[in-house]
Formats: C-alpha cells, structure tokens, sequence
C-alpha cells in the first residue's frame, strides 16, 4: 500500500497533520508494531499490509490530548471504534485525520485473524478519505459471526459450564483484553481500584477469572463493536469475543439490531429502554437450561 | 553416557514414583503441567506457554493465615513443600532462568517457600534438537544443547541419550532402565544444534554495553520514548517469561480469617509502586524501561554480569503489539556483531 | 422448610429497592407472613443501583442465589430506573446462563409496597428453587469456605 | 532479625502518643515484652494489620532504648489511617529490620552532625540523634534543624523543647511555615533557613524531609560548600517484600528496602531519578 504511506508523507509535509499513527516494519513479514511517526525520516519505516491487524483506535484516546492534528490509519472495522469512542466523548473528532485503510483481512503467522474469518463488512464508519482497491470491499472470510456462541447456546448448562472452565482456567491475568480494548477507556479500572474489594493480580481460583472475565464483557456491552482485539492478544488464546458476541446477539435479538459505532445515537441498548422491553424471565424460556 | 528407546519415554515417566511435571497440553496451550499416564507430552514445543517458574513459584500461593479476635492475632504459617517431585524437559534457557530466579530468591534471606519447593525437586533437562527463529539465548551465555540441569537428556531420533550431573539426578536416573552409550554421539549432537542455531535470525545480538558502567546512558537513553509507545501496559510479557519473579503480598478476607497470600505481579503495570503520594514511575515509558532495564542493566550490575533475560523468546510470540526485547537490544545496542 | 437431613440450607441474598419491594418485606413481616429466615435483604435506593459485580460479590462470598426486586414496570420512584434494571438483569442473566451457571439461581421480581404476600410467597419458592439446585459450586470463591 | 523473610513476628502496641494532628507515635513491644528485635539507627520494619495492609516504616526510637520500640507514624493512606483508630493492647504484626542504617560507627563516627528534618521526616533521624545522644562521647558538635507547617505539626515537641534543647553540645534551630499566633521562633521554609543560618562545610549533614525539601535543602547545602559525600537522606517507596526480592522499590540497581534506605549524595547521583 504505497498510495497511504506517500499520502501521509505530503499530509505531514504540508502541515495538515502533526504525526502519523500507523504501524512500523519490525524482524519479519508479521513483525509489525503501532509507532508514531513525526518527520520524513522516521516514515522510513512505515508500513500497512497484511501485518497490521492492531486497532489502532485505543492509542486515539491518549493521542487525542497531544497538540495539533494527528494521522490515523484505521480499517473498516477500526473506524467503527473509532466512532464508538467519539460518541462516548473520548476523542475529538477534530483532533484526526482519518485515512480509511482498504483491507483484505489481516494475518499472522497462522494465517487469517479469528477476528478477519467473521469479518463485519467493509464499510468506513468515520473517515476523511478513503485509501483501496477493489479487491478491499470484498469481504473476507467464510465464517457466520454469531455460528460458534449458537454451538455454545445449543449445548448442555454443564457443557457450556465445562468449555468456559477450560477456557477462563488458562487466564493469567495479564489484563492485556482489557487494556487493548477501545471501549475499555475506564481512567481507574475497578479491578485496579484497591477500594473496590475486588482488586486482584492473579488467578487465585476459578471463581476470580470468571468474575473478570464477565465484568470485563459485560461493561463494554453495547459499546463493543465486536472488534476481535480482546481474543487476538489473548497470550492464552482464550475465546474472549464470543463472551462479547452473546450479549451483542442476546440485544439484537431482544432489543432490535444494534452495531455500535454506527449511527448517530449515543444512546446504546443498555443505556436505553423501552416500555415493552423481555422480562429477564425470558432466559428461562430460551435454550437449553 | 547412557540411553534409552524414545518410545520407552512414557514408560519411563510413569515408572517415577514422585509426582512429575511435564509439557503437556491444556487446551491448545502447552503447559508444565502435572503428567498422568497416557497425556499427550509436548517436548517439541519451544517457548512454552507457560513457564517451568511455575513449578517452583506459582503465580499464586498462600504464605500464612490470621485469625483475629478482638485486639488479638492468631498466625498460622503455610507448610512448606515437603513432597519430592520430578521437574521435566526443561529446556537450556528456562533452565538458566531458574538459576536467575535461585539468585533472587536464595540470596540471604532465603525464601523458605521457594527454597521447599526447589529442594525438592529433580530436574531433568531437554536439549533443544531445533532451535526455532525466536531464539537467542546463547547470547546469554545459555548453551541450547547442554542445560544445567539434574539430568539431561538429548533427542536423536528414535532414542534419548541421557546423563546426570548431580546426586539428585543420579538417584532418578539409576531407576530408569537405560543402556550404556557412546559420548561421541551427544558431542555429535551438540555440534549439529550449534550450527542450526547460528543460522537464526538473533542468533548473534551485540551486548556491548548491557552493563552497570552503561547504566545512565541506557537509562537516558532517547530511544525509549518510541520504543515504549504502542506498549499497552498489559502483563503477557512478565507473565510469560521465565524469569519475572516482581511479586505482591495482599491479604484477603475468606470471612473465617486473614489469607496472607503471595501472587505474581508486573512492573508495567500503573499501580505497581503506586504510594499515598503517587507513582515514582508514573507513564507507561517508564515501566516498560524498568522491565527491560532491570533485564539488561541492574540485574547483571548485582549479578556478576549474569542477564535476566534467557533469550527464550516468549515475549516475542506474546506481545499483543509486537514489541519486545530483541527490539530493545537492537535500539539501545551498538548494532550488530561482527 | 428446607433442611434437609445435611442441614444444609441456601444461603439468599435479596436486593430490595427502597420504595417498593423493602416496603413490601416490610409488610410481609408485620403481617406475619411466613418466609425462610435464609434470604438476607439488602436495601438498595432503586432495582438499577444493583452493579452486576454486587450479584456476583454475593455469589463469591457463598451466596446461593440472588433476587433482585423492584418496583413494577412504569412504578420506579425515579421514573426508568426498573426499566433499566430489566435490560440489565436480562443481559448478565442470560450471560450467567450462557457460562453454564444454573439459570435458577438468579430472578427478578416486581414487588409494590402493597405486595406483602408476594413478596413472601416470590421468597418461599425462589428458595425452593435453589434448595433443588443445591450448594452453590460454580460461582463461589473456595477459599470463603469453611 | 526474623529468621523467615516473609512471616512476621507479633507485636503488642503498648503506648499511642498523639504528636500532631496528623502523626501518632506508636510504642511496640512483642508478646513476650521487650523489643521484637534489635536494629541500627535508620533501618525500618514491615508493620501490618491482617486484612488491611504491610507497609514499611522507619523506626523511631534508638536502639539505646532497651525496652521498646517506636514508630512516629503520619495518617495518609489506608493502613495508616487503620493504624491510627487502634488504641493500647491492640496486636499488630512486625518483622525486621530491614535496610541499611546511618553509618553511625564507621562514617558519622567523631564528625560534627548537622541534621534537617521537615515534616514527618523527622522519624527516622529521631532515632539517629537519641543514638547520638546516648553514646555524645563518639561525636562533635550536634545541630539540629526541624521545620513544619505549624507549631501543632511539629512531632516530638515536648522531647525536642524539654530535652534537646536543653542539652549541652546540641543545637536546635526550629522554623514553621507560616506565622501563627503563639510562636516566638523562626517563621519560613526550611531551605532558606538553613541558608539563612548559614553552616560550616565540614561534618556530615542528614536530610530526611519531603523531596522538594531535600531538593532545595542540599542545593543550599551545596553553595555553602558542602560536598555530597557528606550528605545522607533516607528514602521511602512502595514495598512489599523488604527484602529485595519482590522488586517494586528497585532504582538502578538497587533496592531501597535493601540497600537503602539510607543513601549517601554521591551515591544517588548515580542512580536514575526515580523517586
């Protein structure tokens, strides 16, 4: 992708923006990195290919706060963090320059992403110019968004109980979902806070990786876009988004079709409601038990 | 010299008597886990996914209980580790990390809890037959064919070679039904993963100036302000690696008492050396300096030059953002050697 | 009721919202409405201050089910407050449920101040339903055991 | 020394003085009576309540004291908040000492002291001057500079007007921040009283303030011409194990809680500023 490096080089170059947040060439093929780059030389090394599958979104939160404007190169499915952030109020629209990246599906060294099989489309959510090709809009990947959390609904409780068990007892407690997550922008996280009685740096028993783990889902629900970051950093390979991806079903499903990060409203399923909402009884009547 | 039938490998291992600790597979990850006849072994694994520290220094373990009543305390110390156990195929650099991990934790005072559980254990090397591309260790000094264990053993098709080298390692392997073998084969051996290993990617990194002379002038250095940024402040690196031994101690109340308990911790993240009058080390620059400092600069200052990082590559394959310690080594150092 | 020949008996804890459903306890008690003495109330100031990590706190400390109650749909002191709780509870509910926890061990009930026998009678057969489900096992931190 | 490095030794609090507002000193015996253990003027010990918290404290009182020790504690976090609502015969857990102490028998030993305190810093240099004051043969002339807020701020009010003041062969020099009513002495900050005072470069000097204190402090002390391998301070950061193994207090290559707390000028200019 020459055409978005030579681009960001004239936009730094005739002032338009300060810096340039993208990724950086590191060891190999699929060593990238997020940097920041400030002049000419340091571009050197920018690059945007199939690498380049961080979002980019979260960095914005803290790059919104620096002087002058700031380049970001986010995919379809960044920009929808990206958007999302902007109706929490966490970053300043102004304070971007956003080039809409094309994206044939991004990889790692196992091939396509989890994240990139269940692709969302390849729609901008929030752009100034978009930088593709033809073969950018096709989607990528085969694989139904909601086809594993149906195989998960349809089991047994004490299957469901014993796949998440085996799942969550592989956490460590790195916190890496939690801090590559751009919807995760609490200031003080609660399980950080030593006030909150449930602040806590290890696994101790089952119990605790479950209650991270559902606290950590469950506050980003209706703000999460579904971005697949939270499984893709998982040092333990833990399916992470498909705890995300039932609560997206679950509100579609009772509450009308939602995608955070589209739209125009702030206001997302749990922050609203309606006078006919489901009676939480309504589990009980769907499913196995 | 002896050596036995790779096949006869499972039999082997069953045949222990003690509890033995080995790679084997928890869902996809590998870990070093408690063996039970008929689980799959993962000795092909690199890098495991988690460490062999884990054995010795658990991520969590309980030091002592309190019970209060009124004005006055109760304390019950946790028993130590009395039970022998069977450490295996702990490769040449998560071998060299325990020996880091026995500098902090057996320098005076002595960690009883570590010091138990190392006492009791026998640990029996695996020499590393294929070295894959995210190894450097013998830019520590760590030689992937020979670790510094109890016992070791050495891949060669379809048999082991094995030695021992300690009183330990000789009880275990005097148990094992071995036959007597040739001491040219292994050197044979050891040439081979020699010449693989030096035809990796960071098989030769420049260390010059990774020491305590070079202190402040890695410190200042300007390069950490990008090298630090996409750092997402998370703890997969420290967790992964086999020798980050920075540590908690938090009490928690079981509504039956005071648990005093120990658990891992990471000096990247923001509440590490929070105090009533804040962090000494307030931004994510600094915290990922003092993990990598701490790894290249102060540990081999106090240490007779010896790093704390083993050149395992973990932290390569683990990083969500791609930024790890080759990097650094590349940035900081005065490029490649000749 | 439920004591079983072990003596076990669960453990319930019971977020009340302050203008209705403690009301109703209230006058389940003062009309000498009979339920088991196991369900612990907690008042909260509305059904919508209940943070998930509360219920979850509960079941870590040995709760063996939890009950949230509130004013009916369209009644809350606060105008939406139980309209949000309903969205809330539905969701963590049914992710509880989708981690495999027993589904019984959670409920939500619209309680009014005038509502004393049902809050009594919600009360016996929430605690019949966890007694058949049995102790709390997969949700309980084990060090709070005895 | 406890012999285990991580189970502590319990202790019975015997005595809570109230000092200032906000500091209380602690008198701490263990169950048996007498001290938990012996230690040198400087070193510090892990106090904790189960359930609330361990943190590090410097011992108060000197080790010439053969009945008890002392811990002068001020209320600024959560622990110390705990700490403060304990009355008398309330137990808590000790274990010590840890760190390195002033050099009071090999450095400071026949040399002219001059000691600086601001705030709650005066704590761990309490137990250097009672120190020195037990054994005043081993050493020169003593002076002593201490400044707080406000009068009511000033810890260890009674022992410092009653007596070292009134001991021969030690001055001490008193200052608070802000005029107030009822207070004859010196009013200003505690940098510009030393410069005001004006000292001979020659002895040693240790400082044990706030950061900003000692910042400004030494650099008053350097234009007098003081050298920094005459000057101590003694640090505090967060600590967990003390013992230098959980590595959350290390600077450089050091540990605070093992290395330190007490460090020499000179040395610290070494040491990244970390603190």
């Amino acid at each position: 992708m020459k055409k978005i490096k030579a681009r960001a080089l004239s936009l730094l170059a005739d002032g338009t923006v300060k810096r340039v947040l993208g990724w950086e060439r590191g060891e190999d093929a699929f060593d990238c990195s997020p940097a920041l780059f400030e002049n000419e030389a340091e571009m050197e090394r920018f690059v945007y290919g199939t690498c380049a599958g961080a979002n980019l979104s979260k960095y914005c939160v803290k790059m919104g706060k620096a002087e002058g404007k700031t380049l970001v190169i986010l995919k379809p499915c960044d920009t929808l963090s990206f958007r999302q952030l902007l109706h929490e109020h966490r970053v300043e629209r102004d304070a971007f320059y956003i080039i809409g990246a094309g994206c044939t599906g991004m990889m790692d060294e196992n091939g396509l992403l989890a994240k990139c099989a269940a692709c969302k489309g390849k729609e901008f959510a929030v752009y100034d110019e978009i930088i593709d090709t033809e073969e950018c809009r096709l989607p990528t990947g085969t694989e139904k968004r909601m086809e594993q959390v149906e195989k998960l609904e349809n089991m047994t409780a004490q299957e469901r109980f014993a796949f998440w068990q085996g799942e969550l007892s592989r956490c460590i407690r790195c916190n890496a979902c939690r801090n590559v997550c751009p919807a995760c922008t609490c200031i003080k996280c609660v399980f950080d806070n030593p006030g909150s009685g449930v602040q806590s740096k290890a696994p101790v028993t089952d119990f605790e990786e479950n209650m991270f783990h559902i606290i950590r889902a469950y506050h980003v629900a209706g703000r999460c876009t579904d971005c697949g970051e939270c499984s893709r950093v998982c040092p333990q390979g833990i399916p992470l988004h498909l705890i995300n991806r039932k609560l997206i079903k679950d509100m579609n499903e009772l509450y009308g079709d939602y995608q955070a990060g589209l739209g125009d409203n702030e206001r997302t399923p749990l922050t609203s409601f309606t006078k006919e909402d489901a009676e939480p009884g309504i589990i009980h009547e769907r499913g196995n038990g | 010299m002896r050596k036995f039938a790779a096949e006869k490998l499972e039999q082997l291992l069953s045949g222990i008597s003690m509890p033995v600790y080995a790679p084997v597979e928890d869902g996809g990850t590998v870990i070093y886990g408690r063996y039970e006849p008929g689980m799959r072994l993962r000795l092909d694994k690199l890098g495991t996914d988690r460490t062999p520290k884990e054995v010795l220094f658990p991520q969590w373990e309980s030091l002592m209980h309190f019970k209060m009543e009124g004005k006055k305390i109760q304390l019950t110390e946790e028993e130590r580790a009395n039970e022998d156990y069977v450490l295996f195929g702990v490769r040449a650099c998560d071998m060299q990390a325990i020996r880091v991990l026995d500098r902090v934790f057996l320098s005076d005072p002595v960690d009883t809890y570590y010091a138990a559980r190392r006492e009791h254990g026998t640990i029996v090397g695996l020499a590393c037959d294929a070295p894959g591309k995210n190894c450097f260790c013998k830019n520590f000094g760590v030689d992937p064919a020979q670790p510094d264990a109890d016992v070791v053993l050495w891949p060669a098709g379809d048999e082991y070679f094995c030695e021992a080298y300690t009183d330990k390692g000789h009880a275990l392997l005097n148990g094992w039904d071995t036959l007597e073998a040739d001491e040219c084969a292994v050197t044979a051996i050891k040439e081979e993963i020699g010449k693989k290993y030096d035809a990796l990617p960071f098989a030769h990194l420049n260390l010059n100036g990774f020491d305590g002379e070079h202190l402040m002038e890695k410190f200042e250095s300007p390069q950490w302000k990008k090298l630090s940024m996409a750092c997402l402040g998370c703890g997969s690196c420290t967790f992964s690696c086999p020798t980050c031994q920075c540590y908690d101690i938090r009490d928690y109340d079981t509504g039956n008492g005071i648990q005093r308990y120990r658990c891992w911790d990471s000096c990247m993240y923001s509440d590490f050396t929070l105090m009533a009058h804040g962090a000494n080390r307030p931004t994510q620059l600094e915290r990922y300096r003092q993990r990598f400092m701490h790894k290249l600069v102060y540990f081999p200052s106090r240490n007779e030059g010896m790093y704390s990082c083993v050149g395992c590559g973990r932290c390569i394959e683990k990083c969500p953002m791609n930024l790890h310690i080759v990097k650094v080594i590349r940035a900081l150092g005065e490029g490649e050697k000749e | 009721m439920s004591v079983s020949n072990t003596g076990w008996t669960p453990k319930i804890v019971a977020f009340c919202c302050n203008w209705c459903s403690y009301a109703g306890a209230d006058l389940a008690g003062s009309g000498r409405m009979q339920y088991p003495a196991d369900v612990k109330i907690i008042r909260v100031p509305c059904s919508c201050r209940v943070n998930p990590l509360f219920i979850l706190r509960a079941f870590e400390r040995g709760a063996d089910g939890v009950i949230i109650c509130g004013c009916h749909p369209g009644d809350c002191h606060y105008t939406s407050g139980n309209y949000y709780a309903r969205r809330r509870m539905t969701m963590l509910f049914s992710l509880l449920d989708y981690l495999g926890i027993e589904r019984g061990r959670t409920r939500v009930e619209w309680v009014s101040a005038a509502e004393g026998a049902k809050f009594a009678k919600t009360m016996n057969e929430f605690v019949e339903t966890v007694y058949t489900l049995g102790e709390n096992r997969k949700l309980r931190d084990i060090r709070c055991r005895k | 020394m406890t012999k285990e490095t991580l189970v502590p030794m319990l202790g019975i609090v015997t005595e809570v003085r109230v000092d200032t507002p906000d500091v209380k000193t602690f008198r701490v015996n263990s169950v048996e009576g007498g001290k938990c253990f012996e230690h040198m003027p400087g070193q510090c010990a892990m106090l904790s309540i189960p359930g609330v918290g361990e943190a590090m404290f410097s011992i108060t009182s000197s080790p010439t004291n053969q009945e008890f020790m002392e811990f002068s504690i001020k209320k600024c976090g959560c622990l110390t908040g705990w700490l403060h609502q304990m009355d008398e015969g309330q137990m808590i857990t000790v274990r010590g000492p840890y760190g390195n102490a002033f050099p009071v028998e090999e450095d400071l030993k026949g040399q002219d002291l001059l000691f600086i305190a601001g705030g709650i810093g005066l704590a761990p240099l309490r137990s250097v001057i009672n120190y020195v004051r037990a054994k005043r043969e081993n050493y020169g002339k003593v002076r002593i500079v201490y400044g707080a807020r406000s009068k009511e701020d000033l810890v260890d009010y009674p022992e410092i007007v009653n007596e070292w003041c009134r001991e021969a062969g030690i001055d001490v020099f008193l200052t608070i921040d802000q005029p107030q009513e009822g207070w004859e002495g010196h009013v200003g900050f505690v940098p510009s009283y030393v410069t005001e005072l004006g000292f001979d470069p020659q002895g040693r000097v240790l400082v044990c303030g706030p950061p900003v204190m000692i910042r400004f402090t030494t650099q008053a002390l350097m234009e007098m011409g003081f050298e920094k391998n005459q000057i101590y301070t003694t640090m505090e950061l967060r600590m967990k194990c003390g013992v230098g193994k959980c590595g959350r207090c290390n600077i450089g290559d050091q540990y605070v809680c093992k290395d330190g707390p007490v460090f020499r000028f000179d040395k610290l200019g070494e040491l990244p500023a970390e603190y």
